[in-house]
């Protein structure tokens, strides 16, 4: 559907990827484990390693919780949205199909937040 | 536990909110009305562009060709807030309730001459449309006026045009004529000497600049109507027929000579703002003020007859004095 | 007409000629220039004059029972402010309240009047206008006195001084800035059903009528006086959006299905904005008198429920949100404490743990869904705060493209998972917390491109003080925002050890010893 | 059936308002709140002037309701003698 309007409606999205100077977007959330309410957003160049993701912008975030030592990281389960894939830690976000705005999640089996309660 | 809060004598950590505090270039206590005002209205970071009007923003200066370095310099004199504004309409509608009562209770109407009535009828029920309108223009400058110190002002102001056409219909109630009022927007549908102002006050309707439009509505119109109407006409009607309409019209009277300082006081800022704005108000009130007089002259004809021309001439002489005043020579 | 006559002419009589009666049709230009707003949205309107008024309220009457109120209100918050009222408050934490409730709300309430304003210029019958500006003017009340009461406030405690900066740039603030710039921003009678109806009529309750009386409960007087002043007029402004609602309803059929979704819109929109209210009830006020999820019932299902039964023989159904409304009830206070709580550096109030107490409160009241998934992790934190490891998330958050929150709530059905949603729409991918959002979005993808969310712009360089080069390899968003909601130190943290806590104190011993 | 209600803020004239509701409407349920005190009835709720008056000992206008409203549910309409709220269902 159109917006109705008494002149042209038409506007550049306030997120569009040239408003990002090389970066794209990206949200990263830990299922099952919502002490952290909400994902968190990165802007990174597409260059950037899928490792730089895992070993620096998750561990700081989340290794406050019991669960994060724990996490067994060869069981875990990766999804862009609701597509599981198979990261490439070595290569970067580009090339493991991850574009601007994705959102990766993932889970951790077995662990399932404080005395199991998805947080 | 007793505690006597009273006896605490206890150093602020602060006087006012910050962006008062910058505005005053230090932490002071602000007054009520500038706590209600100053700097309030949203300026950024606006997530949508309105679907009425896809160019502009929510709030846009944009919207009159006035240009202003600060929009809170046009601050009001009266220094309404709500609260202030409210109490003091309060107190004037609490004598106008009382002149009516009297009125009512004396039988005042029922005993004023059957001619003075008629007189005044024919002037001023039409005018409650008149104020109808005065309503729906100065809305407009409320809904689109750019800063809380202006868009309040003229809400209050339109809201107070509302009262004044429902004291205006309530004159007419009060010497039991009904059919009058209807009479009354007969003429200001239809009777010629009407039309001109009513055509005035349609093409205001549709005007885009909110400045103009309070240019030409509260300053030009209002500044010749009211002294024409409210103050010499009653004058005329007191000295010929007795003081009734006075008494019951003394809410105009009163709401016009307040409200002539915040008109003048919110002309004056803009035009000390920059020469462009000067030249515009000045076009502006030259052009709005002589078709003001065009529309006025056949009321003044009713009201005054042979006299009209001179009357006119004081008003419009009073109203070129205030222009002058606010630093706007014509 | 004899005088006997005009006397005799009851109060709708009175009040016809009082309003409509001085309306006319403009000649000298056409109406649809006059009034150029009322048929674009598609909303067709054969007949203005069946437009039923509400409350019928002359100037005179506004004006006389106004300036009591104002007079009475500006009485009590004098008293209040000269007697040091503010220490009266059951305890320090309270204010924190007052920070989120009375900064968010001023302006808000200032797009309500400037919103009504609008519409009440843009309305072609007389009726409609009139109510519409009455309530314009009221919503300059609203902000005005709720301004007056922080006023004071704001010299004794933190995180108050900054609101009318933080209100277009603060992260939390953006759903209420989003909810009231979307409805601004619509045609005149979408507006209507956004704020006369959805949120007056069907939401404004719980905003304020459990919070105010619990503001009373909590020995704030000025804050109960000025709310409850405030609910006074809000009688006039429910009544006006249910007349509305029915004017479209009888005026044309095919304004049902227009209707119905800016109902099921703004419905879910409001109920998204209220998720901090149920917060401010369950965890912000010190002694509580219902739990959100009682309040919810109470106002929004019965009450909501009878008006939608009502307004059933229109053919309006109930808002498709409803169930989903029912369910998360149970939920939404503690997800969004939750969220609060582990951002402690950016926010202008404090937040804390509950309390052991507190928190058998909440299980008390949430029985079915408190302790299982709420209670281990806030005694987790509770654990960590001891060990000096106050939990701070320092990361930027993911929010919905439409209501602006962060992504936060969870799937329906799976308390343990959170809800996502999404869409492309050129090229670009959306995300959504529900599916409510996420078919608002699609409706009018046009309209929702343009959200501005506040940790996007940051890190589009959007939020940096000027001089800082936003393209620097070692650039970091995070670093700046906080100057650029002047956002003072002192007024964020954990509420344990803040400085108001300790300022409290220190009054309220100067009170009771020597 | 649906409620109909309405809330005041308590002072001495919603004293008599409230009074008067109950003796007017079988089957309210006054719900007294910190501060606010709420009046259910089923289907329709009604003030009448002259009752208020009775309890008051004074004239009241029933538009004076206004100063002391907090909310209301229900349909309204108001006449000089009653001012009521209701239901369709």
């Amino acid at each position: 559907m159109a917006v109705k309007a008494l002149a042209p409606y038409e506007f550049q999205s306030r997120d569009a990827l040239e408003r990002y100077k090389g970066k794209q977007l990206l949200f990263i959330n830990w299922e099952r484990h919502r002490m952290f309410s909400r994902p968190f957003i990165l802007a990174l160049p597409p260059e950037t390693s899928f490792s730089e993701i895992v070993d620096k912008y998750i561990t700081d975030c989340f290794s406050y919780h019991p669960d994060f030592a724990r996490i067994d990281w060869s069981k875990v389960v990766w999804q862009n949205s609701n597509t599981v894939f198979t990261p490439d830690r070595a290569r970067s976000l580009k090339d493991n199909g991850i574009g601007h705005k994705d959102l990766i999640r993932f889970t951790t089996p077995g662990l399932d937040g404080i005395a199991g309660s998805g947080y | 536990m007793q505690m006597d809060l009273r006896t605490v004598s206890i150093t602020p950590l602060r006087q006012t909110f910050g962006h008062l505090a910058r505005r005053m270039g230090a932490d002071k206590p602000a007054s009520r009305y500038v706590e209600a005002t100053m700097d309030l209205q949203p300026v950024e970071n606006f997530h949508f562009r309105p679907t009425w009007e896809p160019e502009l923003d929510i709030f846009d200066p944009a919207r009159t060709r006035i240009t202003m370095k600060d929009w809170y310099a046009l601050k009001d004199p009266r220094q309404y807030y709500y609260g202030a504004w409210t109490q003091a309409r309060g107190r004037m509608q609490e004598t106008a309730e009382g002149d009516f009562e009297l009125v009512d209770e004396l039988g005042l109407a029922a005993a004023y001459p059957q001619a003075g009535k008629e007189e005044a009828f024919k002037v001023f029920l039409p005018l409650r449309h008149a104020a109808w309108g005065s309503n729906i223009n100065k809305a407009y400058v409320s809904a689109y006026g750019y800063g809380i110190a202006i868009s309040q002002a003229a809400c209050y102001a339109s809201m107070d045009q509302l009262g004044i056409a429902q004291y205006v219909t309530r004159l007419g109630m009060a010497f039991g004529d009904i059919e009058a009022l209807a009479e009354a927007k007969q003429a200001w549908l239809d009777a010629p000497e009407w039309q001109e102002l009513r055509r005035y006050t349609e093409d205001l309707m549709v005007e885009k600049d909110w400045f103009e439009v309070m240019v030409a509505q509260d300053f030009a119109l209002e500044g010749l109507l009211y002294p024409l109407v409210y103050e010499r006409f009653n004058d005329r009607l007191n000295a010929a027929h007795g003081p009734v309409f006075s008494m019951l019209t003394r809410f105009q009277r009163e709401w016009y000579a307040e409200t002539c300082k915040w008109t003048d006081a919110v002309l004056k800022a803009a035009a000390a703002d920059n020469p462009e704005n000067k030249d515009r108000l000045a076009t502006w009130i030259a052009g709005w003020r002589e078709r003001a007089i065009r529309a006025l002259e056949p009321i003044a004809r009713l009201a005054f007859g042979a006299d009209a021309p001179v009357v006119m001439e004081e008003a419009v002489a009073a109203l070129n004095a205030r222009a002058v005043k606010a630093g706007i020579p014509l | 007409m004899d005088m006997k006559v005009a006397k005799k002419l009851g109060l709708k009589e009175r009040y016809t000629l009082m309003t409509r009666d001085l309306a006319w049709d403009t000649t000298y230009q056409p109406m649809d220039k006059v009034f150029p707003q009322v048929t674009y949205e598609g909303i067709k309107i054969h007949d203005w004059d069946k437009w039923e008024d509400p409350f019928r309220l002359t100037m005179d009457a506004y004006w006389k029972y106004q300036s009591e109120k104002e007079r009475k209100l500006y009485a009590i918050l004098d008293a209040f402010n000269q007697n040091n009222g503010h220490l009266s408050v059951t305890d320090a934490r309270y204010m924190n309240v007052l920070k989120l409730f009375l900064g968010s709300t001023p302006p808000l309430e200032l797009m309500a009047a400037r919103g009504f304003s609008m519409v009440g210029r843009q309305m072609v019958g007389g009726g409609p206008r009139v109510a519409c500006q009455m309530q314009a003017v009221d919503e300059y009340r609203h902000f005005q006195t709720q301004i007056h009461s922080i006023s004071n406030y704001n010299k004794y405690y933190h995180g108050m001084d900054e609101f009318a900066h933080q209100q277009s740039r603060m992260w939390y603030l953006s759903d209420g800035k989003s909810f009231f710039d979307d409805a601004i921003t619509a045609g005149p009678f979408e507006f209507m059903v956004a704020i006369g109806f959805a949120f007056e009529y069907v939401l404004t309750n719980i905003l304020f009528v459990p919070f105010i009386s619990g503001a009373a409960y909590n020995g704030d007087m000025a804050a109960m006086t000025v709310g409850f002043s405030a609910q006074s007029d809000e009688a006039r402004h429910m009544t006006l959006g249910l007349e509305c609602i029915k004017f479209m309803l009888e005026q044309d059929p095919d304004n049902l299905p227009i209707v119905q979704r800016w109902i099921d819109k703004w419905t879910w929109r409001g109920t998204r904005k209220l998720a901090s209210v149920g917060m401010m009830m369950d965890y912000m006020l010190p002694k509580r008198i219902m739990s959100f999820k009682e309040a919810w019932e109470m106002y929004f299902e019965q009450n909501g429920g009878a008006l939608f039964t009502d307004l059933a023989r229109y053919g309006i159904k109930i808002p498709q949100c409803f169930t989903q409304t029912i369910e998360e009830k149970e939920h939404v206070s503690h997800q969004s404490w939750i969220g609060f709580y582990m951002k402690p550096d950016a926010t202008p109030f404090h937040t804390w743990v509950p309390t052991p107490e507190e928190l058998d409160w909440l299980s008390e009241k949430y029985p079915n869904t408190f302790d299982k998934y709420y209670r281990p992790v806030y005694e987790y934190w509770a654990q960590m705060e001891k060990e000096g490891k106050r939990f701070n998330n320092r990361t930027q958050p993911m929010n919905c493209q439409v209501c602006v929150s962060t992504v936060k709530f969870n799937e329906p059905g799976d308390p343990m998972s959170t809800c996502f949603r999404e869409t492309v729409y050129k090229g670009e991918k959306f995300h959504f917390c529900s599916d409510h959002c996420k078919d608002i979005f699609e409706h009018e993808p046009e309209k929702y491109i343009q959200t501005y969310i506040s940790s996007n712009q940051a890190l589009q360089g959007n939020c940096a003080p000027e001089g800082v080069d936003v393209n620097a390899p070692d650039f970091n968003p995070g670093e700046h925002i906080a100057a650029y909601w002047r956002l003072d130190k002192r007024a964020t943290g954990d509420f344990n050890g803040s400085e108001d806590q300790k300022n409290f104190a220190a009054w309220r011993d100067q009170a009771t010893k020597n | 059936m649906s409620n109909a209600f309405i809330a005041f803020q308590k002072n001495e004239d919603t004293r008599c308002i409230v009074e008067a509701i109950v003796d007017d409407n079988p089957g309210a349920m006054v719900n007294e709140q910190p501060a606010m005190v709420k009046i259910d009835v089923p289907n329709r709720l009604v003030i009448k002037r002259a009752s208020v008056e009775e309890k008051m000992g004074r004239p009241f206008d029933l538009q004076e309701l206004q100063v002391h409203l907090i909310t209301i549910s229900g349909h309204l309409d108001e006449t000089d003698e009653e001012f009521s709220l209701s239901w369709n269902s």
